[in-house]
């Protein structure tokens, strides 16, 4: 379904993403592990075109280059180098790090903003959905964003996300900073998403073992380079991976 | 092919080595870390000796005190993070203490300057003091209404000469000392805030602006730093109005007129903000154009407004980040 | 105890636009006591902390800092005080190299007071201080690690660095908010005999957790929070085994598998 | 640059004749000063609230639209309406044009943002001076001529209109961002420009369009203020500045705080000038919302701290 191949992303010349080659099949969950600062979210932003973005807005104030090598295709067709929001009306959307909800609207706008590309039958269709997948988030709906808890947060994001008709989700990090309880909610949320939806979801952790259960394949980055990759079994029957990403 | 390849930035080898203890090494390195400053000395120095008319050794003047405005604001919004659009307060305020000083009190020219820049700090300090805690847009636009506000009032009480303001002050004892005390208020200021910026202290200010919360962490009061900070930028800024007071042997409400706020902005803009030099080079280069521009009549403005434009839409970055980039980096093409 | 607690917190209460992030919190910390504060995302865990040290206006309550009210004062105040925290969104000075981020707490009244951690009450040159205590905190000296640009530095020397600011104030109360998230296992264990150490050293430590196992090896104090209440507080075997905490925080799953992977 | 153009003159459309220094007058006339406030402050709240981009060149949009109204009206005899919705979408694409040529070439830098878009009204302002339109001799017709007595006190009914065409846009503009997808859209871009854009939101196309909405909006706030006195370049100096008072006060970014504190410096103005007299009437604005600041640091509806504060 998405294909990335010698992806290299060099800020000025600091080297953040080094040759990685990422491949996600239809209907698979990916999973992306990897400490702080090995390039999870430079890979998102990548993969989503949001760097496309930063690498104007960096080249307009005069800061550093950022520099975008490789080639991602997406259903058979190249998408490297398209704006970001062409690449959403492709199916791909992100649900980014630290969530990024609308502060100051309400839950049920969130969404509504979220479902911008979806027109209004598969709004209500996805709205029902969401409000199903989680229904915590029913009872909240005139409340703003700004004063959802960290969980409630997560969900709102992910919703959003759900509203704008993915076909390849991408989540970063969704786990961060989440109770235990929350995590394992958050988890099996993703993997009805995949079933019921049909969706690809790519997913990044930094602690593999939450979300271990559910991925079909995963990679490992470790300074901006892919240093193994394997289905999930395969990973957790790794010591050197088990020692170091799943706290075993 | 462009696939697989990309430009590449690095330090020149002699920045390098000039950034360590080695500078004195070699009369190339040493150049190459004084020339800069020497051609600006020198080049403002002999400004006044070159230029043919009385009438463009007065742009130079007025060149400067935008200078020292422009300072003072690229000093405010880069290393202490307050955007000040309040240029024209600070202007106002100096220049009014000076015109008083000097027709009330009789006191000569020598005296005013400095005791209307020192007075006139504080006064603007304690003014903008309830200001202090805002952020952002709302302190900018703040500090553009204080001098509209302060235009009016001595408009509608009629206080301070109202509008026809104070005449009579007395002038400089002739161009040159005109010329030459500005000039080096401008040496003076430039290189005085280039030092305190990097000192220890102007890393506290510099926290200040992109971190208070981790300085209200550390046990100390923002309020107080910015108010340190406000009174330098301020003092900048009552110096020039008292010296413009001087040169024009006039205070009046036009004092207080955006001119004052907007242009050192457009020049730091332009320049390059946080160059400290770049506002500098920016009124050097707006000042003149719109003298030059004279010759269009009434469309002076109109052409001048696209000529600001066209640099900032050309070299949004602006010119001194461009220029100290391309001086202390090459760049080159490498296969990755 | 009959001693009188370092910090006393009373009812304190916060709403948020109607919302009530806090609802009563009141605790109690002794000097050198490690207390630890866990609780489901939302709890009003950073909020307490919030209040407490000023970064926030509570609704009501009272704080006491050794017996001194310190209800309402300035951030900066408290801070002055020694009552520090860390943020859980790291906020070290970036742009500047590691020891550099300590010059600037060490330009504090307080700092020049007591001379920074370990300065006997008279600072000296603050670069020397600032490397120094970074050196105790775990910066190899004599590597290049603390002249790195904060920036470039992996997220448990930064974490480090966070815990180094409030050291900077020679602090009597350090407030963690979740120092040992987002590091690696290796990165927690090496934190870990850290915290012990500011124990040692008499200062008394206040931490926020999501990684039960950690927290648990150097409390033996915690405290519960859900919406904004506080549940239950008492060593870690009495939490663990309460059915309300279970409920709250674990759900279903057990809780050494919960330990394992929190 | 040295031409003096600061200090905004008390506004024109009011009446500064007798005032019978009743309530009623003040009532009427401060509810018909605050909704040109917040006519002319709309557009410029809409703009920032959007596209976080504080369009200054706002001020000679509207100078712009009142021009070209009377241009195809005096010059090229076209109904009345006609060139008033002509006037209006031109406006627009000028606004466009800038928007697409200049600002977004500095999109996030806000101080370069405020000095290209003031410089590219100024370069406006100062052409239609040269251009010729100068002197007291512009002036649009009222829409409905006559007037009405609303409780012993007389108002033209072209006032009554226009409280009425303020109404309704204040209206429209809450039914447009929160009931139509591209208004939530563009609320969505002005909390969080990259979040947005992960969700397909073009960023530059939405901020083109907040950019030419918000300049029909402008030319909406001339053609009906502008009857109501002369077309002059002043003037859009003036509403430049007023615009940023208001919204200001407002809280940056809510437009509904712009209403708000359009009715505060409207009445506040109106009070000056029957109790102090027309000279104090721009101190006191302007006092107002220095004071309005500093006690409210993000104006009176701005985004809570609350929600910065709790991170």
């Amino acid at each position: 379904m998405l294909e990335a191949t010698g992806l290299m992303v060099f800020y000025e010349n600091m080297l953040a993403l080094n040759n990685v080659m990422i491949r996600c099949e239809a209907n698979q969950v990916v999973g992306v592990f990897g400490a702080n600062s090995a390039g999870k979210s430079t890979l998102m932003y990548t993969l989503s075109g949001i760097m496309e973005d930063i690498r104007k807005k960096e080249h307009m104030a005069g800061g550093e280059r950022i520099t975008v090598l490789g080639r991602i295709t997406y259903l058979g067709e190249d998408i490297t180098g398209l704006k970001p929001s062409r690449r959403a009306k492709k199916g791909i959307i992100l649900c980014p790090e630290r969530r990024r909800i609308f502060s100051e609207s309400n839950v049920m706008e969130n969404l509504l903003i979220g479902g911008y590309l979806a027109t209004s039958s598969q709004a209500k269709e996805t709205l029902d959905y969401v409000f199903g997948l989680f229904p915590a988030l029913k009872g909240l709906k005139k409340r703003v964003g700004g004063f959802l808890s960290g969980g409630e947060q997560q969900m709102l994001a992910i919703g959003r996300a759900l509203m704008a008709q993915p076909r390849l989700l991408l989540l970063d990090e969704p786990l961060l900073g989440l109770s235990p309880l929350m995590q394992a909610m958050l988890v099996g949320a993703t993997k009805e998403i995949r079933d019921e939806k049909g969706l690809s979801i790519i997913v990044t952790e930094q602690y593999a073992r939450p979300v271990l259960p559910i991925v079909d394949y995963a990679f490992i980055l470790e300074n901006g380079a892919a240093v193994l990759e394997g289905t999930g079994e395969e990973m957790m029957n790794n010591p050197d991976v088990r020692s170091a990403y799943f706290g075993v | 092919m462009a696939e697989d390849r990309r430009k590449e930035r690095l330090d020149r080898g002699i920045k390098v080595r000039t950034d360590g203890i080695y500078a004195l090494m070699s009369k190339r390195e040493l150049a190459y870390l004084t020339l800069p400053r020497l051609v600006l000395i020198v080049g403002m120095l002999i400004l006044p000796l070159v230029l043919p008319s009385m009438y463009w050794q007065r742009v130079i003047s007025i060149v400067c005190l935008y200078a020292l405005l422009a300072l003072s604001f690229d000093f405010l919004a880069h290393f202490v993070g307050l955007v000040s659009l309040g240029g024209a307060f600070f202007i106002g305020v100096g220049g009014y203490l000076a015109a008083i000083l000097n027709t009330t009190f009789g006191l000569p020219p020598l005296l005013t300057i400095p005791v209307a820049t020192v007075l006139g700090a504080t006064i603007c300090t304690l003014l903008l003091f309830p200001c202090l805690p805002l952020r952002g847009v709302y302190f900018a636009i703040v500090t553009l209404m204080y001098p509209l506000v302060m235009g009016r009032i001595i408009e509608a009480l009629d206080i301070l000469g109202g509008t026809d303001g104070i005449m009579g002050v007395e002038s400089f004892a002739n161009p040159w000392v005109e010329q030459y005390f500005v000039i080096s208020m401008v040496l003076v200021f430039l290189f005085g805030v280039r030092r305190l910026v990097n000192l220890d202290i102007g890393l506290v200010l510099r926290a200040v602006m992109d971190n208070d919360q981790a300085v209200r962490a550390s046990g100390m009061s923002i309020t107080r730093y910015k108010a340190v900070a406000v009174w330098v930028a301020s003092c900048m800024g009552c110096l020039a109005g008292a010296c413009l007071v001087h040169i024009y042997m006039w205070a009046g409400i036009s004092l207080f007129a955006l001119d004052f706020s907007i242009l050192p902005i457009a020049a730091t803009v332009i320049g390059g903000g946080g160059t400290l030099v770049g506002p500098v080079l920016g009124c050097f280069i707006l000042v003149p154009i719109s003298e030059l521009l004279r010759a269009f009549g009434t469309l002076r403005i109109a052409f001048y407004a696209i000529i600001l434009v066209a640099f900032i839409v050309l070299r949004s970055e602006g010119l001194m980040v461009y220029g100290r980039r391309k001086y202390h980096q090459f760049e080159r093409w490498v296969q990755v | 105890m009959s001693r009188q607690p370092i910090l006393e917190v009373q009812d304190v209460t916060k709403a948020f636009g109607g919302i009530l992030a806090l609802n009563r919190v009141s605790f109690e910390v002794h000097e050198g006591e490690i207390l630890g504060i866990i609780g489901p995302n939302g709890s009003g865990k950073t909020t307490l902390i919030n209040c407490i040290t000023g970064f926030i206006k509570m609704t009501s309550g009272r704080v006491f800092f050794r017996g001194k009210d310190i209800t309402g004062k300035a951030a900066h105040k408290i801070a002055d005080m020694g009552v520090t925290r860390t943020f859980q969104i790291m906020r070290p000075y970036y742009s500047l190299p590691a020891y550099k981020n300590l010059v600037i707490p060490l330009f504090s009244p307080r700092a020049k007071r007591t001379g920074g951690w370990r300065g006997g009450g008279k600072l000296g040159d603050r670069n020397t201080v600032g490397i120094d205590i970074l050196e105790e905190i775990g910066f190899e000296r004599d590597s290049f690690v603390p002249y790195k640009i904060a920036s470039t530095l992996p997220t448990g020397y930064l974490k480090r660095l966070e815990l180094a600011r409030c050291l900077a104030l020679r602090p009597e109360i350090i407030m963690c908010d979740e120092v040992f998230s987002g590091l690696s296992m290796s990165e927690i264990a090496s934190m870990v005999p850290l915290i012990e150490r500011l124990q040692m050293d008499g200062i008394t430590v206040i931490m926020i957790e999501h990684r039960l196992r950690e927290l648990f090896q150097v409390t033996n104090r915690v405290m519960v929070l859900n919406f904004g209440e506080k549940l239950m507080e008492g060593t870690p075997e009495e939490v663990m085994t309460d059915g309300k905490v279970q409920e709250a925080y674990f759900g279903s799953q057990k809780v050494e598998e919960v330990m394992t992977y929190a | 640059m040295d031409e003096e153009i600061g200090c905004p003159d008390p506004p024109s459309w009011i009446y500064q004749e007798d005032f019978d220094r009743t309530l009623m007058d003040i009532l009427i006339y401060g509810l018909i000063n605050s909704v040109a406030l917040a006519l002319m402050a709309l557009g410029f709240a809409l703009v920032y609230g959007i596209s976080r981009v504080p369009n200054f060149a706002h001020g000679a949009l509207y100078v712009v639209c009142g021009f070209i109204t009377w241009s195809l009206l005096c010059t090229l005899r076209l109904n009345y309406l006609v060139s008033i919705l002509m006037a209006m979408a031109i406006t627009g694409v000028i606004g466009a044009l800038i928007y697409q040529f200049v600002l977004i070439r500095v999109r996030g830098m806000a101080i370069s943002e405020i000095i290209a878009s003031y410089a590219v009204g100024l370069a406006i302002l100062e052409a239609l001076r040269w251009g010729g339109f100068k002197g007291m001799t512009y002036t649009l017709p009222v829409f409905v001529e006559g007037s009405i007595s609303i409780m012993d006190i007389p108002v033209d009914l072209h006032r009554v209109v226009a409280v009425g065409i303020g109404g309704a846009v204040v209206a429209f503009l809450w039914l447009f961002t929160h009931h139509t997808k591209m208004g939530l859209a563009l609320r969505g871009m002005a909390q969080d420009e990259r979040a947005a854009l992960m969700l397909g939101i073009d960023s530059d196309i939405m901020a083109l369009v907040a950019m030419t909405f918000g300049s029909v909006l402008a030319g909406l706030a001339a053609v009906v203020l502008l009857p109501l006195g002369n077309i002059v370049v002043e003037a859009g100096y003036n509403v430049l500045i007023l615009a940023i008072s208001v919204c200001i006060v407002g809280g940056l970014g809510s437009w509904m705080g712009a209403v708000l504190a359009a009715f505060i410096i409207g009445f506040a103005q109106i009070l000056t000038v029957v109790y102090w007299g027309a000279h104090f009437q721009m101190v006191v604005a302007l006092l107002a919302i220095i004071l309005t600041l500093i006690l409210r640091p993000s104006g009176l509806f701005g985004r809570q701290k609350e929600l910065e504060e709790r991170v």
